[in-house]
């Protein structure tokens, strides 16, 4: 039975992501291992203190007393039969501490991605339908405002309008604790507490697209197939919808799948303000308690997902573009 | 003749438009006073070098100035007896396309890569044509069979890429017809295709012009093109019209200085006399040189085909002699010249400069030998580093080839004498320079190493006629005074003819047929050349006798 | 006012505990939450030390065994009874062994004894004295279920972060990352309690965050100086809320200065006086600590009762004195403007103590000392002190465990192993205070034994081997939704039976 | 004379310099940029002289509100530092992390792009996997471990934004220099025997610095971004008065003196702003592509 195109195309990506993300692992447990102090004396920290037989004991415990190397070859190994190992911060398998924070992330990251394509997008193309008019400076001014805002300020001093003074939405979280919503009333009590974090997320990411599409729309409509579809009569809002923004959006959707890792980023310090349980604010934590596996896991799902999004732009891109085919 | 033109009511009545251009453009109106007439039936050909404002005229007519930068500041245009200038947007809207129609330049970006063709015909139908879906098919697909496309089926389903260049002007002619439009403007249309199809094109819009009726505004700047399809010729120049007549008057008679100095420049197709060469030695050889391109593809699109470039070719150049090669887009020709440079690593075969095999050379004695060999490009734009000065340009071969520089610096202000051009050029930039005089400077950065052999890949397509001739008439001079030996790649049978001694035609990386200029001009044996020679446009036309001096 | 029973308190954490288990982890974040699910054997009240899972207690002559009397008719949370098996098994197994600071609290014990099942004897190898014993056991004497430990892999167990204890509220669940909720125990071995339903702990990293929350009303009490010293000051005059230091006596911390002995500059002994002196404690305590706080007197704080003294060598705010004591030992200016550099390593945790930091160069500035700060991640900045030893001053807060012996003397006594942290790293070695602290340490009359601690306290403020510059209890901000609150020297790490929520 | 010759030269153009600053300044948002851009420039060059010394010193009671005392015109902070103080400073060290990080991520960006794109093939294979392993991995993530290994010194924090931000550079590099190898002139310099170095560091790169001038104006704006972020979680170098670490000490005071965050925070705002705009401005003049 031959394969179909689309398998082959992604077994191939599979192959090629392999050594990158080898590379990835090997790095950053090298690089980690750079850094000044261990799990141990983090947990100590932590602990407020302990005694040297016991620092010393957990050392042993945890395996840090062997050479690193020995170290990197016990963690790739078992990384190979997806075994992520023992987080010794959380006292839990790092897969588990993974898969309790990952749909947080994804569901932040993905609601506050697409609305920032699709506003930014749209705001793009009006934009550049409007170019240097009142109405393109104010929607690019704010786009570029809300870029230059750092998103730490930009959530602050939402928190304290819609929170503290409003009373509107909830200071952080992903859900009320002891609320016991089931049903809609989850899913809304869920909305609600993502509101103000997807908002600084979209918001900074949302000037990207915006300037993005600007600039594509633009460029796109100099070429000359919309010169020839003037030429046939068409209107400017058919140009818009028919000819231009299909091939504009391609440059946009490039940046949709580079900037993914960069959200995940990004997030790490609005989910420390919103209290959201995600990888973000896991990632640091695991950073600052020197949590090695965890953090390896959280790196190592990232490039997955990271893999997995570039695949799925690109298979957008393919269907938007159709001199591209997949074989 | 002039009589029945105008008693007739014209299609398109153009008086006095003067065109507007933004502050700080080299003049202040782009059009000055331009007037023409377009009858029913009939073909007027706008004919101009570069720049002469021919688009700009195209495109009041459509209404689709890029206002407000550039607009109709004067004038008239009537179009069946309706002032276009008088109408709203909306009312553009629905003559373009339908009574008026366009076709451009570029057959490659003039059609949207996202949509199939099928669709952008449609779009034409649905957009002024009051029809059901089924019916605007059925249209489309009349039409496309109507432009001789031959699976119209298939290519009405297919993208813009997947079908050839010839195809896709094709395609914009079928839309352009496809509401049978009083006028038709055409803008360049078959600058960008091959002869054989060029050829092709023209024809067909002669016959389909013929049985709708319609009036055609042709834009060229090929007076082959005119002398192939014109009935009436307007003349333009920077913006104002310095002869207007019939075809066969202002080809063959031309009264005004400036179209007989155009049409001067036209190479006529007698090959030259040729030189008793046959004992000089050889200098360049080429044997069995083999490329293929074997595909590494992209990430998307996987493996590509491999395309052999270029099969099994030998040739052999002689001092002083000038090797003509010719062919169709995508024999190998350009291949051939990078070859022989080095520029592309063949995958078999050798080049011998002057005994000395350049393909077994390690890069360092490669680096040695480029003296010997050099270069003109085509695009004399983008063969000019634009950061650079052109007197370092030109002394920058010799510099790395170990001369002092001071003295090579020296050297190439007297090379820019050489090539004809004020010393004064030394301290600009490329971009301060017209074509022909970039192209000068290219000629003269080959010569400052004192090559023995010049390899010159389209060195003259890229620019206007007139200025072609002169960039040939130096090149030919320079090549008698230093007995220099030339490889002279050219798509363009006209200038073979005129500079070449010798000629070697190629198809599909092959060499179809090879021979002295006059033999192959004359009397061509292969069948591929013989169809080459005769796609020639304005073959049957000779420049009348050169009664100015051109130069 | 009457008793409401029911309802959800809910508490804000300031940082995760990844484990609960307080046999395992001596931290008050533990406690914070572990307290009120595991019982420790004793607790203290402001009555003293009061019986939890112990009812007496009781030293043999020599000091060599402990008795403790058992309270009866306690079960577990799964239903089991408590008994000494528990006791023995926790002693042996978790605070020997496993549990930090306890190992070196129970180097010496050698077994514990079950006569019956309510009566548990420590053996010890070593007189222990029976005061150190008891104001150990609040913190450092949770006994955990054997049946759920014995013959598993201790450290991995699942109940170290599902704690099963025998407290008024049982464990439910723990969203990492979000929250760990309690509930009502209604087998409580105190009849009647405890009033409220439920308990919630919310994890809010950020102070900010936290202070909206809780005048969202989202939250009933933040412990620890969870909010900024801002919005402690600020909330203090919102009527919404009780805000003080009330229920932390037994939990009190030293904002410190720290000195690498190994640099010849610091181990003179002038120059860090010089230093004390161009310290502004009450500026100090005024803008950081926004008034919440004393000047330090040295390794015993004034919460440590009868062990305390002020009666010891202080050091007035006065630059031009520190500046010519300076000259006098050596250190004049040089052309850059300065007398020496120092490297300076702040503890990465707190608001507070970072602002220490920065006060602490900027105060060195004016008495023309350069300070270049280095900043570090916990790990990062343990290590820098504690093992490389690389730096010249540090600071950082310390907390007092209500007795000297398991808690400040570490930084006084030297030998400790490189690497340990919050001992004496800092290459200050005095063979008279060692023994000082040894012969307190194993002392067991209380009265010699206060007065040998007062001996150390005048002797560390007369050789600064540390500045104990302030003393601050921690800081609670509770909504006044809460009754009964703050009721304990050791409050939030205790058992809260009888908290109750007014709504 | 004939009609047609195109011997003659045309009339000398005006400089590159006055081509440039009459196509930058068509763009009027770009003119403000310039302006914001030379105020932090003024401010970074004249802290010292304009206002009260060293900006971490205590210049008067803490938490004095701007305007109330003349001695301290924009307010103290809690330790009773000089705002407008640490304002001129703080511009010093966000444009010194701002340039300073541009430049390393810019010079990573260019030496690994200019390779990929130059040669292809395996180099470039090698080189992009390494880009892309770069881009994976989070980048603020990555900025966090490099800071929690060399410690947050203002060295140190500007070297590490530099190493996290040179990925999207190097690819923009490796597409102009995959375009512009092709090019004539290229073939036309190595034609002439003209070396491999010589080739990608005199001849394609100074044709391939405008877009990646344009975009350093974007990465200096994301600097400037980044090391505020990092000083908000509390790892900035405190030994310098920088606008991060002014914000990141403010916040905790945001409710009753909002002056200490939210001054610094729109210093920070409108020195971001004004490096877009001064992009956006740059990429006209550099890169005229469509007409106004
Ligand atoms: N949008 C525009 N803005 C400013 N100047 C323009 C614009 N379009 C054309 N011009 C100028 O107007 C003049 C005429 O341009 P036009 O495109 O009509 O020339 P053309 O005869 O079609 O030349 P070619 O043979 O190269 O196509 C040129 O000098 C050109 O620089
Ligand atoms: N770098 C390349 N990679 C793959 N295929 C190539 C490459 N360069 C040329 N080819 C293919 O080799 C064939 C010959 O190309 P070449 O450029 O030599 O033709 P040409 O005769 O110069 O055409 P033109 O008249 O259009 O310049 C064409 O089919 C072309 O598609
Ligand atoms: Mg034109
Ligand atoms: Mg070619």
């Amino acid at each position: 039975m031959p394969i179909p195109p689309l398998l082959t195309y992604a077994l191939r990506r599979l192959v090629q992501a392999v050594p990158v993300i080898v590379l990835i692992m090997v790095g950053t447990f090298l690089l980690l291992k750079l850094a000044p102090g261990d799990t141990v004396d983090a947990l100590v920290g932590d602990m407020g203190g302990a005694d040297a037989q016991f620092i010393e004991r957990l050392r042993i415990e945890y395996g840090l007393d062997q050479p690193v190397w020995v170290q990197l070859w016990r963690y790739m190994s078992k990384l190979a039969t997806f075994d992520f190992g023992w987080s010794f911060v959380y006292e839990q398998p790092v897969a588990t501490v993974l898969m309790d924070r990952l749909g947080t992330t994804l569901l932040l990251m993905a609601t506050s991605l697409s609305i920032a394509f699709t506003v930014g997008v749209a705001l793009g193309a009006i934009a550049a339908r409007r170019a240097y008019s009142l109405t393109d400076n104010v929607i690019s001014t704010l786009g570029l405002v809300f870029y230059a805002t750092p998103s730490f300020f930009l959530s602050l001093m939402m928190m304290l309008l819609f929170s503290v003074k409003l009373g509107w939405l909830p200071v952080g979280g992903i859900k009320t604790i002891a609320g016991f919503y089931t049903g809609w009333d989850h899913v809304w009590d869920v909305a609600l507490h993502l509101i103000m974090p997807t908002a600084a997320l979209s918001l900074i990411y949302l000037s990207f697209y915006l300037r993005l599409m600007r600039s594509s729309v633009l460029q796109v409509a100099d070429l000359d197939f919309v010169r020839t579809a003037r030429a046939k009569g068409a209107g400017e809002t058919r140009l818009m919808f028919h000819h231009i923004m299909r091939n504009a959006l391609l440059p946009v959707v490039t940046l949709f799948g580079l900037q993914f890792s960069t959200v995940l980023g990004g997030s790490v310090v609005v989910e420390t303000i919103f209290t959201l349980p995600g990888l973000g604010q896991l990632a640091y934590q695991s950073v600052i308690q020197r949590d090695m596996n965890t953090l390896m896991g959280i790196i190592f799902l990232c490039s997955i997902i990271v893999v997995v999004v570039n695949f799925l732009t690109d298979l957008l891109y393919a269907r938007l573009d159709s001199r591209i085919e997949l074989s | 003749m002039s009589q029945d033109r105008q008693d007739t009511a014209p299609i398109l009545e153009i008086r006095d438009l003067k065109i507007a251009l933004p502050e700080g453009s080299d003049r202040p109106f782009a059009l000055d006073g331009l007037s023409l007439r377009v009858n029913p039936g009939e073909i007027v050909c706008m004919v101009g070098e570069s720049g002469s404002g021919k688009s700009l005229s195209a495109g009041a007519v459509m209404r689709l100035l890029p206002e407000p930068h550039v607009y109709v500041a004067d004038g008239s245009i009537h179009f069946e007896g309706d002032d276009l200038l008088a109408k709203s947007e909306a009312e553009m809207r629905g003559i373009r396309g339908n009574r008026i129609s366009m076709i451009f330049q570029e057959p490659m970006t003039a059609l949207n890569p996202q949509k199939t063709v099928g669709w952008q015909i449609d779009e034409v139908l649905k957009l002024h044509m009051p029809a059901k879906r089924a019916e605007r098919r059925k249209h489309a697909l009349d039409m496309l069979a109507r432009v001789q496309i031959p699976d119209p089926e298939s290519a009405y389903n297919a993208y813009p890429h997947q079908i050839s260049g010839g195809q896709r002007q094709r395609v914009m002619i079928a839309m352009a017809l496809a509401l049978s439009p009083r006028l038709m403007i055409a803008d360049e249309p078959t600058t960008a295709l091959d002869v054989t199809t060029q050829l092709q094109i023209l024809k067909l819009i002669r016959e389909l012009q013929r049985e709708d009726g319609a009036g055609i505004l042709f834009i060229t700047h090929d007076f082959g093109v005119v002398a192939e399809i014109a009935d009436h010729v307007v003349v333009l120049r920077h913006g104002e019209v310095v002869e207007q007549g019939p075809a066969a008057q202002v080809l063959n008679d031309p009264r005004h200085p400036y179209t007989q100095a155009l049409i001067a420049s036209v190479p006529d197709l007698a090959p030259p006399a040729p030189k008793p060469l046959s004992d000089s030695p050889v200098v360049l050889k080429g044997t069995g040189l083999k490329k293929t391109f074997a595909a590494r593809g992209g990430l998307l699109t996987g493996k590509r085909k491999a395309v052999t470039a270029v099969k099994d070719l030998s040739f052999a150049l002689r001092r002083g002699e000038t090797l003509g090669v010719v062919g169709e887009s995508g024999s190998g020709k350009t291949t051939v010249s990078r070859l022989v440079t080095r520029l592309l690593e063949a995958d078999s075969g050798a080049v011998e400069l002057d005994g000395a095999d350049l393909l077994a050379c390690t890069p360092a004695q490669m680096r040695a030998m480029r003296k010997n060999i050099q270069m003109v490009f085509q695009d004399p734009m983008a063969s000019l580093n634009p950061r650079k000065r052109v007197v370092d340009l030109i002394a920058q071969g010799p510099i790395v080839h170990g001369a002092n520089p001071a003295e090579a610096r020296e050297n190439a202000r007297e090379l820019l004498e050489l090539v004809e051009l004020s010393p004064a050029a030394a301290n600009r930039f490329p971009h301060e320079f017209s074509g022909g005089q970039r192209q000068r400077i290219g000629i003269a950065r080959a010569l400052a190493l004192e090559p023995k052999v010049i390899v010159a890949d389209e060195p003259v397509s890229a620019l206007d006629v007139s200025v072609q001739a002169q960039v040939l008439k130096l090149l030919a001079d320079l090549r008698d005074r230093m007995n220099l030996s030339l490889l002279f790649v050219t798509h363009d049978l006209r200038v073979a003819a005129q500079l070449c001694d010798s000629v070697i035609v190629m198809q599909k990386g092959e060499i179809v047929e090879s021979g002295t200029a006059a033999e192959v001009f004359t009397n061509p044996q292969h069948p591929y050349t013989q169809t080459l020679m005769s796609s020639i446009p304005g073959r049957d036309w000779t420049p009348p006798v050169r009664n100015t001096d051109a130069a | 006012q009457d008793v409401k029973t029911g309802g959800t308190a809910i508490v804000h954490m300031i940082s995760e505990q990844r484990t609960l288990n307080p046999a395992l982890r001596a931290s008050t974040g533990v406690y914070n939450i572990s307290g009120k699910i595991v019982e420790p054997l004793i607790d203290k009240s402001y009555d003293g030390y009061e019986p939890v899972l112990a009812t007496e207690w009781s030293s043999s002559e020599d000091g060599l065994a402990i008795t403790v009397k058992l309270r009866e008719g306690v079960r577990w949370h799964d239903g089991e009874d408590f008994t000494c098996d528990d006791v023995s098994f926790t002693a042996m197994e978790m605070w020997k062994p496993l549990l930090n600071y306890s190992s070196a609290l129970q180097a010496n014990l050698e077994s514990v004894d079950c006569p019956d099942p309510h009566t548990a004897v420590f053996n010890y190898s070593k007189p222990m004295p029976i005061d150190l014993f008891v104001a150990a056991m609040p913190d450092l004497g949770h006994p955990m279920p054997k049946h759920l430990y014995e013959g598993t892999d201790i450290l991995k167990s699942e109940y170290n972060t599902a704690p099963v204890g025998t407290g008024p509220f049982k464990f439910v669940e723990y969203e990492r990352g979000q929250y760990v909720m309690a509930v009502k125990n209604e087998d409580y071995w105190r009849e009647g309690y405890p009033y409220l339903d439920r308990i919630v702990w919310r994890f809010i990293k950020d102070k900010s965050a936290a202070a909206a929350a809780l005048e969202a009303g989202e939250v009933h009490e933040s412990g620890f100086i969870g909010v900024s010293m801002a919005d402690v000051e600020r909330l203090s005059n919102d009527d919404r809320f009780d805000v003080g230091t009330t229920g932390y006596e037994n939990n009190v911390a030293h904002s410190t200065v720290e000195f690498n002995h190994r640099n010849p500059i610091m181990a003179d002994l002038k120059v860090r006086q010089a230093m004390y002196h161009g310290l502004d404690i009450d500026y100090a305590i005024d803008t950081i600590m926004r008034g919440f706080a004393k000047p330090g007197r040295g390794p015993v704080p004034s919460a440590g009762g009868e062990n305390y003294t002020d009666d010891v060598k202080t050091y007035d705010y006065d630059p031009e004195l520190a500046k010519s004591m300076l000259d006098e030992a050596g250190y004049p200016v040089k052309d850059d403007g300065f007398r020496f550099k120092l490297r300076h390593r702040p503890a990465p945790w707190g608001e507070y103590t970072q602002l220490w930091a920065e006060y602490f160069a900027q105060a060195m500035k004016e008495i023309d000392i350069d300070v270049e700060i280095l900043t570090n991640d916990a790990p990062g900045f343990l290590n820098g002190v504690y093992r490389d030893h690389d730096f010249d001053t540090a600071n950082g807060w310390h907390q007092f465990r209500s007795d000297p012996a398991v808690s400040t003397m570490v930084w006084l006594r030297s030998g400790q192993p490189n690497g340990t942290p919050w001992t004496n790293q800092f290459g200050w070695k005095s063979e008279e205070m060692d023994q000082m602290i040894d012969d307190a340490a194993s002392e067991l009359d209380p009265e010699t034994r206060a007065e040998m601690y007062h001996q150390i306290q005048r002797k560390a403020m007369e050789e600064l081997p540390v500045i104990f510059a302030i003393e601050h209890p921690f800081i609670s901000v509770t909504s006044k939704k809460l009754m009964n609150h703050h009721n304990t020297p050791r409050w939030n790490s205790s058992s809260w039976y009888d908290l109750w929520l007014d709504q | 004379m004939s009609i047609i010759d195109d011997t003659r030269l045309r009339p000398a153009e005006p400089s590159r310099a006055v081509v440039f600053w009459n196509r930058y300044r068509r763009n009027r948002a770009a003119l403000l940029g310039l302006v914001l851009f030379a105020v932090v420039v003024l401010m970074a060059l004249t802290a010292g002289l304009v206002d009260p010394g060293d900006p971490l010193r205590r210049a008067g009671a803490p938490l004095t509100a701007p305007f109330v005392d003349m001695a301290t015109p924009l307010g103290t902070d809690q330790l009773g530092r000089d705002i407008l103080s640490g304002l001129f400073y703080g511009a010093r060290i966000s444009l010194l992390v701002g340039v300073v990080a541009t430049l390393v991520a810019i010079a990573i960006g260019v030496v690994i792009g200019a390779l990929a794109g130059y040669f292809g093939g395996w180099v470039d294979d090698v080189l992009m996997r390494i880009t892309e392993a770069f881009q994976t991995i989070p980048n603020f993530v990555l900025l966090l471990t490099l800071v929690a290994i060399l410690g947050s010194k203002i060295e140190w924090i500007t070297l590490a934004i530099g190493i996290v931000s040179w990925t999207a550079p190097a690819r923009m590099v490796r597409a102009e220099f995959m375009s512009l190898r092709n090019r004539e002139f290229v073939d036309a310099a190595r034609n002439l025997g003209v070396s491999n170095t010589s080739l990608i560091f005199r001849e394609i790169l100074p044709n391939a610095l405008p877009p990646i001038i344009v975009y350093a104006s974007v990465i200096m704006a994301l600097s400037i971004l980044l090391e505020s972020a990092l000083a908000f979680l509390g790892l900035g170098d405190p030994n310098y008065a920088s606008w991060g670490n002014m914000i990141g000490q403010g916040r905790a005071v945001l409710r009753t003196a909002w002056y200490c965050a939210a001054i610094p925070g729109i210093a920070i705002v409108l020195t971001v702003l004004s490096f877009s705009l001064l992009g956006e401005g740059l990429n006209d003049a550099l890169n005229p592509r469509q007409k106004q």
